[in-house]
């Protein structure tokens, strides 16, 4: 506990409150929509990593998109706690 | 004039929405259509399932049309792109411009389908003959139409 | 199916057009209208005059298509042409391809309007707002829709 | 007479019976849609050039067209006595 408590400090994270909302192939592996979790994530691709268990796909980050706040975003745009992220496996229109 | 960008649960109708760009300025109009095909990459399709996130599609496909108008000299576009359940035949997304002479008209309508068809949150499931159903994803539908 | 190409002294209608090129195996549409413009090279145009040498043109035109077939992998072709007097925003020809793909759907159709403008046998009279009017000839022409 | 006859002779050329059509600007200037006329033609271009005075434009045939019964033909094609020949201004479809 102190250990933790301690290397939480040395990295300056702290989990910020993320909700995740995945679509198309991604909803369907995580099983839902979307949800809240608490992340220690800096970036956008911080949160696609620590949700990859939950969107269940292989996928690199470079074949998808991100949104934050409904704007799309680069991989690098930092996440704040309160932000909504929305997680775009690879599109397919026309 | 009506919404640049529409994502539509309903049918398109190409030939209105054809008539809505009428411009006595305009000397070209060029219309793309995707439609539902039977197969892809061998396989036989029965219908397709199309979901969008329409906020963003919406924007991102404005921020597209806009890009045209400033590389092309058009007078005008209009994107309407389907979403939910449709069969084979059926028009999933039509682009439609107009502009005073016809290179304008079909290199400003091929950017904005090269553009819509990559950029904007839209996924599209396949359902096959064989029962079984799939993501579109891009690394497979890159190089296709 | 329908003539590939027809000369019409009747309104060229798009839609009842589009609709006979369908087909289960085509993924992409593209089609091009050319519209009367109220204006051209600076002049203000009222209305426009087509005469065409129909037996020529249609065989021509139809040699056109079996080269963009030859050219492209596209399915099906259509070209359709106005001729006697026309107002200002109606269409003057209409080309329709489909294809599997959008590539071959796109580049066909310009083949086709770009060959259907300086090889078929049609001449076009311009009525202009001065009281003139002019046959357009290709020097003129060539650079434009 | 008999160096005009004797110049047919030498030059091989005796007058054939075309049937000149002629369309848009050209047809407006002739006054006429088509006329048959005793031409000393051996290529459409010569016919051509043999009525440039009727069809009034100063376009270079290379701007124009020929077809010779109804089929298109290059400006050097031979024409036949009781051939028609189409002569097209500058074309402009579209």
């Amino acid at each position: 506990m102190t250990a933790s408590a301690t290397d939480r400090t040395v990295t300056g994270r702290t989990p910020k409150t993320i909700r995740v909302r995945y679509f198309a192939m991604f909803r369907e592996h995580a099983g839902t929509a979307s949800e809240s979790l608490a992340l220690e994530a800096d970036t956008a691709r911080d949160v696609f990593l620590a949700t990859r268990h939950r969107h269940g796909s292989p996928e690199p980050a470079g074949h998808c998109k991100v949104a934050i706040n409904d704007e799309m975003a680069d991989w690098d745009a930092p996440v704040e706690d309160g932000d909504e992220v929305l997680l775009f496996p690879p599109v397919a229109g026309g | 004039m009506a919404e640049r960008v529409v994502i539509s649960a309903a049918q398109i109708d190409p030939a209105a929405l054809r008539a809505g760009l009428a411009d006595p300025a305009a000397g070209a109009y060029c219309g793309f259509e995707g439609w539902v095909r039977d197969h892809n990459e061998g396989h036989a399709v029965l219908r397709l399932e199309y979901e969008v996130y329409a906020p963003l599609a919406v924007r991102e496909g404005r921020r597209i049309l806009d890009e045209a108008a400033d590389r092309y000299p058009m007078l005008n576009a209009q994107c309407v792109h389907r979403e939910g359940l449709l069969e084979i035949g059926e028009c999933a997304v039509w682009v439609g411009v107009v502009a005073a002479h016809r290179d304008a008209a079909f290199e400003a309508c091929r950017y904005i389908i090269d553009a819509v068809k990559v950029r904007l949150p839209i996924w599209k499931k396949e359902h096959y003959a064989s029962g079984d159903s799939g993501w579109v994803n891009c690394a497979r539908c890159a190089a296709h139409a």
